[in-house]
């Protein structure tokens, strides 16, 4: 890696004490020894193993759900239902006014995705539960199921998640998070050549190698102690307050090191039926994420579908874009009516375009519910803009380098959220891409600066 | 329950435990004997983290039954270093920034361990062959590749 | 067999810190009486040094060296509220309340060092190695671990602060969507270089050159860490990542490390990372999130790059062997 | 019911040990151990055998017998396989390799059992102690089999007639896409006379790819004299679809890689794979 100092050195002091110093990581030499402690390091006697039966289907009803044989079943000590969660129904982003509760602790009457939690088994040993998990008797009736989000957004679709009543979210804006700026219409009818592109994306794990778990200890004076994978302590915390209607002050979270989130250890999924657990047992729980789990159990970063529509004239500017996003929240919404909005505020890009309409949707369908995940809500989007970019800079036979260089942003420039541009550099960071990959571009290109206009 | 005697040496010290026959040594390990640095990252044998040197050759704990190693020789990464002093690879690994989130470092420690035992000069595929049971999501495995490739130079200048 | 060789390029910004705001983090910062200090948060390191950095920009603000900085973090009986490590908010909300509270502290251990040498607060400064010094008299100075043990045995003063940081919430205006997602934003570009094989669809990422700018390269050796460690990401996700491959169908979703495809150590692109450093105006140091960013440039440039080799657009993700052969068949029916 | 695992001196009173519910054989671990790991309950006991023939290499001029428990990396370093060597280093990393037995490698179902698919195409014969039997036709009836495997035997071919290739999307360790293995004889005039030509992924099991063999007989190795071989290399096959790639494109590439294999334009590849 290679510091660039001369760039923006005017605005920067480098002779700082620690700030810029590549000191030694401290947590380092416990790495390399084994001695850094991750939440499964914590073995406590006793110790109870959590698993859960899993619905096989994308959609049903559950007509019954017998525990009787389970519950009878050598080193069984406590199978949790629906029934045993006191306030089964929730949604994470409820701490930031960001409803309604749309998923369940624990299947109540429906599944709607393959995989989703039914039945928390929990026992002396991760073998005693696994096989007691196996006589757990669920009837399902199965329903028909929706994968395909244009689908989903059809009339007469299968309605996945009946807390919404339509599979979309909707916004105070309606449908869609939107983005109004200029008049796009006219800047198609003004441009020389218009393009409108689709792109598509699959679901991608986080794939960390530590899976997501916890460990819980009753403390023997009404509070619990959750060692905890989870990326965000006190919106765990919270949240496992508000399922299990327990005063915060019984809880306490322990974290530390985590082995890799990249945003999957963001959704409050193991904590709160551990803690519930523990609390019915007065035993020690364990509920870690089988790897299997953790691959399509555990909350994918989302399936995007971002149709993109450019105006462009010959010389290389962009006069107008209109980008409709469609994120795959799947059966629940955890964080992608957060991650569809944060798209609306992403687009059109480190571009000035005087004439923007965007339109974000978080679409529900039958399959596991996506989450946050490394650049939430802006990977795909940038994966779209970019190969738009790069096919808009061939149709009019311009370098794509170059016409990124016509189109950038600079300090000033009012972008389509109406936000003016502070500190941009990309412009900067395509000068050096220029230089270092050998990309020969216009002198006058090398001349610019992101500080301000007609530079 | 059928409980087994298993005896090993870990690390130098003899060990003596009774697990429930079907154990991973992994467990047993980790849960019996109170060594954590073997990590359970997927139970599957699919991503290095339990890595441990059974009788000098590389093995995954998580697929290796406890009672099948009674009379073994077991190292653990949280054997390598003797009197604080750490292990060349170790040093190795924290010189070159080769941790992140430190959850796959001691099964990579382990794999590059036995490479270097067998190996003492290896080549950049040597290492990456030797390291291609492990998994890591943090680091892109450069800087882990750099590391091994940086202790294995210092081990023969230490022989020379 | 044809190996073809083509090359693209990718530029994007990406917003620091949780979108819209609202996000607040605290710290506390204290010192022992021998002045060593504690940093207490609730923030959780994920690996990405979270903990390092902390005690650096603890270290810097107070002017004593990184070594005599302690950081508690990630338990909720101890740490105040931080909201969480996500949406490259970690080094940028933390950091900014770090510096807050250090600096209450450095003002009270510096009217302790005043009180001590008789002097004015405000004529005193630190020299990053542990000593306060008179400015322009730095013969007249006195060690911090004096001043620790002053405070106190003898003044019976708390050297602490306390840190809280918070971008106000906006709220998405309705109807045209005026909003303010952000307050900073980190810039990358990134040029790519493959080979496709016209037969087989496989594609071989030769090298990547990636120009981030970050704000503040805080700890460059951590930041090359992630920028190398992202880099991987990127290429992995332009080419091989997918829990569902078949999707939208449900079917053949991996389960393991052999089904679900990353690259390997024997796949690695030759990788050049550039940072430039334009300091944001509300970061730490001028720091801004590359945590996120630095795995994104890369899929677009790949994308691109297979564009220019074979001559096919891909346009769903991951750009698999498969589709690309898809495509070339497509174009030349047999 | 907890597990228990059975240690018998001889292969004989594992056998009996076998008919048992629920008892599964414990080679390496990395089928059997893997699944109650991952929650297979029916799986109520692992049975191994000690029996110091199952473990031993015996080499004899060009025949060659493998204890079912050898590992692939005692093939891969041992002096007189090298042949095989690119074969047994195709089978997981180092620590994999370690574990995995050549027993175990035959009941691996693909995408996995690389290793067999060069036994396949050298015409190995099975040993369990009921008799022997070709590996093809274990192949077929694997599924039922109780009796504990305990060798297999097979001659290697003189010279170079042995090629081996594993397709992997991950490198240097990833599971196949493909992986194709040859045993070929040609006459003095350099036209093909004895081929064997074997594959994995081409079905849920290796399988000989016959049609392709009987193209290649009497033909020159070169792009034309191969093309009849490539264009039948498909028949008969029924490609697995998984997360590494579909039947479809596993069905366009064969042809590809055969190719590539015939025509020596994979040497890397083959001590790589």
């Amino acid at each position: 890696m290679e510091l660039r100092k001369n760039y923006f050195a005017d605005q920067r002091k480098d002779d700082l004490h620690e700030i810029g110093q590549p000191r030694p990581r401290s947590d380092s030499p416990g790495h390399v020894t084994g001695k850094t402690a991750y939440f499964a390091d914590r073995n406590f006697p006793g110790m109870l193993h959590l698993k859960m039966v899993r619905s096989p289907h994308h959609h049903a009803r559950i007509r019954s759900i017998d525990t009787s044989e389970a519950e009878k079943h050598p080193g069984v000590v406590k199978i949790l239902t629906a029934k045993d969660v006191p306030h089964n129904v929730y949604t994470i982003l409820i701490l930031i006014q960001i409803g309604p509760e749309d998923e369940t602790v624990l299947a109540d009457g429906k599944v709607r995705w393959k995989g989703e939690a039914v039945v928390a088994v929990l026992a002396e040993s991760e073998r005693a539960a696994q096989e007691a998990a196996a006589k757990v008797k669920v009837d399902y009736e199965v329903l028909p199921a929706v994968f395909d989000m244009e689908e989903a957004l059809k009339p007469g679709a299968p309605i996945v998640n009946e807390y919404h009543g339509q599979n979309h979210y909707l916004y105070d804006s309606g449908e869609c998070r939107k983005v109004r700026f200029g008049d796009v219409e006219a800047g198609f009818a003004s441009a020389d050549h218009v393009l409108e592109q689709s792109y598509q994306s699959s679901p991608i794990e986080h794939a960390p190698t530590e899976t997501t778990g916890c460990v819980v200890a009753p403390e023997g004076n009404d509070r619990f102690t959750c060692y905890t994978n989870t990326q965000a302590m006190f919106f765990t915390l919270d949240n496992t307050s508000i399922i299990l209607q327990m005063p915060g002050s019984k809880l306490h979270f322990v974290g530390g090191t985590v082995g890799g989130g990249f945003g999957g250890k963001v959704d409050v999924i193991v904590e709160p039926i551990a803690i519930l657990g523990a609390k019915l047992t007065g035993r020690p729980v364990c509920f870690v994420y089988s790897r299997e789990e953790e691959m399509q159990i555990s909350s994918p970063r989302a399936a995007e579908k971002v149709v993109i529509k450019d105006g462009v004239m010959k010389d290389g500017r962009i006069v107008a874009r209109k980008v409709t996003g469609y994120t795959d929240a799947g059966a629940y919404s955890r964080h992608s009516p957060y991650g569809a909005q944060k798209g609306a505020g992403h687009y059109p890009g480190p571009y000035t375009i005087p004439n923007v309409w965007i339109d974000t949707y978080c679409v529900y369908t039958n399959r596991t519910p996506s989450s946050a995940m490394r650049g939430f809500g802006v990977t795909i989007g940038d994966f779209a803009l970019e190969v738009q970019m790069d096919k808009l800079a061939r149709l009019i036979g311009l370098d794509p380098l170059e016409f990124r260089f016509i189109n950038a942003y600079r300090d000033g420039d009012m972008k389509a959220h109406r936000q003016p541009t502070e500190g941009a550099a990309l412009i900067e960071c395509m000068q050096e891409a220029s230089r270092a990959a050998n990309w020969p571009v216009a002198e006058k290109y090398l001349a610019m600066s992101s500080y301000a206009k007609g530079a | 329950m059928a409980k087994v005697p298993v005896q090993f040496t870990l690390n130098g010290a003899e060990k003596a435990e009774f697990v429930d026959s079907g154990t991973t040594l992994l467990h047993a390990l980790r849960d019996k004997i109170g060594d954590t640095s073997p990590k359970g990252g997927c139970h599957q044998g699919t991503c290095g983290a339990c890595s441990v040197i059974i009788d000098g050759e590389l093995r995954l704990s998580c697929l290796t039954l406890a009672e099948t190693c009674n009379g073994a020789t077991i190292t653990t990464t949280s054997g390598l270093s003797e009197g604080g002093v750490l292990h060349p690879l170790q040093r190795a690994f924290l010189d070159a920034f080769a941790t992140q989130c430190g959850f796959c470092t001691p099964g990579m420690i382990m794999a590059a361990r036995v490479l270097l035992d067998h190996t003492p000069n290896p080549s950049r595929d040597e290492v990456v062959e030797a390291l291609s049971g492990n998994i890591c999501r943090c680091t892109g495995y450069e800087p882990i590749i750099q590391a091994v490739l940086t202790a294995a130079r210092s081990n023969s200048q230490h022989a020379a | 067999m044809a190996i073809r060789r083509g090359r693209g390029v990718a530029a994007i910004n990406y917003p620091t810190g949780m979108n819209l705001g609202g996000d607040p983090t605290q710290a506390l910062v204290h010192s022992t009486p021998t002045g060593n200090f504690m940093v207490t948060l609730s923030s959780v390191d994920l690996g990405q040094g979270m903990k390092q950095i902390m005690a650096q920009i603890c270290a810097e603000t107070i002017g004593v060296p990184t070594d005599r900085v302690v950081v508690d973090t990630a338990d909720t009986d101890t740490g105040p509220h931080c909201m969480g490590t996500f949406a490259s908010r970690g080094t940028h909300r933390a950091g900014n309340a770090v510096i807050q509270a250090a600096r209450e502290a450095r003002q009270v251990m510096l009217e302790v060092a005043a009180e001590e040498l008789e002097v004015n607060a405000s004529d005193l400064e630190t020299d990053g190695e542990g000593n306060i010094l008179v400015k322009g008299a730095p013969q007249k100075s006195i060690s911090i671990f004096d001043v620790a043990l002053s405070a106190h045995f003898k003044r019976g003063r708390s050297i602490s602060g306390r840190g809280m940081f918070l971008i106000p919430r906006s709220y998405p205006e309705k109807e045209t969507g005026a909003m303010k997602p952000s307050t900073c934003y980190a810039h990358a570009c990134t040029v790519a270089e493959v080979e496709v094989d016209d037969e087989t669809g496989e594609v071989t990422v030769l090298t990547v050159k990636n120009i981030f700018e970050i704000g503040r390269a805080l700890n460059p050796k951590m930041v090359e860490q992630q920028l190398v460690g992202g880099s991987w990401m990127g290429i992995s996700h332009a080419l091989y990542e997918t829990t569902e491959p078949y999707y939208p169908n449900r079917d053949h979703g991996g389960t393991d490390f052999n089904q679900y495809l990353m690259p390997g150590p024997g796949d690695l692109a030759q990788t050049e990372i550039i940072v430039l450093e334009r300091p944001s105006a509300d970061g730490p140091y001028g720091a801004k999130g590359p945590g996120e960013m630095c795995a994104n440039p890369q899929i677009p440039a790949v994308a691109n790059a297979v564009f220019d080799a074979v001559g096919v657009r891909i346009d769903t993700l991951p750009i698999t062997p498969e589709r690309i052969l898809r495509a070339l068949k497509a174009e030349t029916p047999n | 019911m907890a597990l228990a695992l059975q240690t018998f001196s001889t292969v004989k009173d594992a056998d009996a040990a076998l008919k048992a519910d629920g008892a599964r054989y414990l080679g390496g671990g990395t089928l059997v151990v893997r699944a109650t790991n991952e929650g297979d309950v029916s799986l109520l006991s692992f049975v191994r055998s000690t029996e110091p023939s199952l473990s031993t290499i015996a080499v004899s001029g060009g025949k060659i017998r493998l204890g079912a428990s050898v590992t692939m990396a005692a093939i891969a370093r041992h002096p007189d396989l090298s042949t095989l060597s690119p074969a047994a280093r195709a089978v997981g990393g180092p620590a994999i390799r370690n574990m995995a037995t050549v027993g175990g490698n035959l009941f691996a179902p693909a995408p996995y059992g690389d290793f067999t698919v060069a036994l396949l195409a050298l015409d190995a014969t099975v040993s369990t102690d009921g008799g022997d039997q070709p590996l093809e036709t274990f192949l077929a009836k694997r599924d039922d089999s109780r009796a504990i495997v305990t060798s297999v035997d097979f001659t290697l071919p003189k010279g170079g007639g042995f090629c081996f290739l594993k397709v992997s999307r991950v490198k240097p360790k990833g599971v196949s896409v493909l992986s194709i293995a040859a045993v070929l004889e040609q006459a003095a005039d350099g036209t093909v006379s004895t081929a064997r030509i074997a594959l994995g992924c081409m079905a849920d099991r290796p399988m000989r790819a016959k049609a392709a063999e009987k193209a290649l007989l009497g033909r020159r190795l070169t792009k034309d004299g191969i093309a009849p071989a490539l264009a039948a290399v498909g028949e008969g096959t029924s490609p697995i679809t998984d997360p590494i790639a579909s039947a479809w494109y596993r069905a366009q590439v064969l042809p590809v890689h055969l190719g590539r294999l015939l025509l020596g334009q994979v040497a890397g590849m083959e001590t790589k794979a």
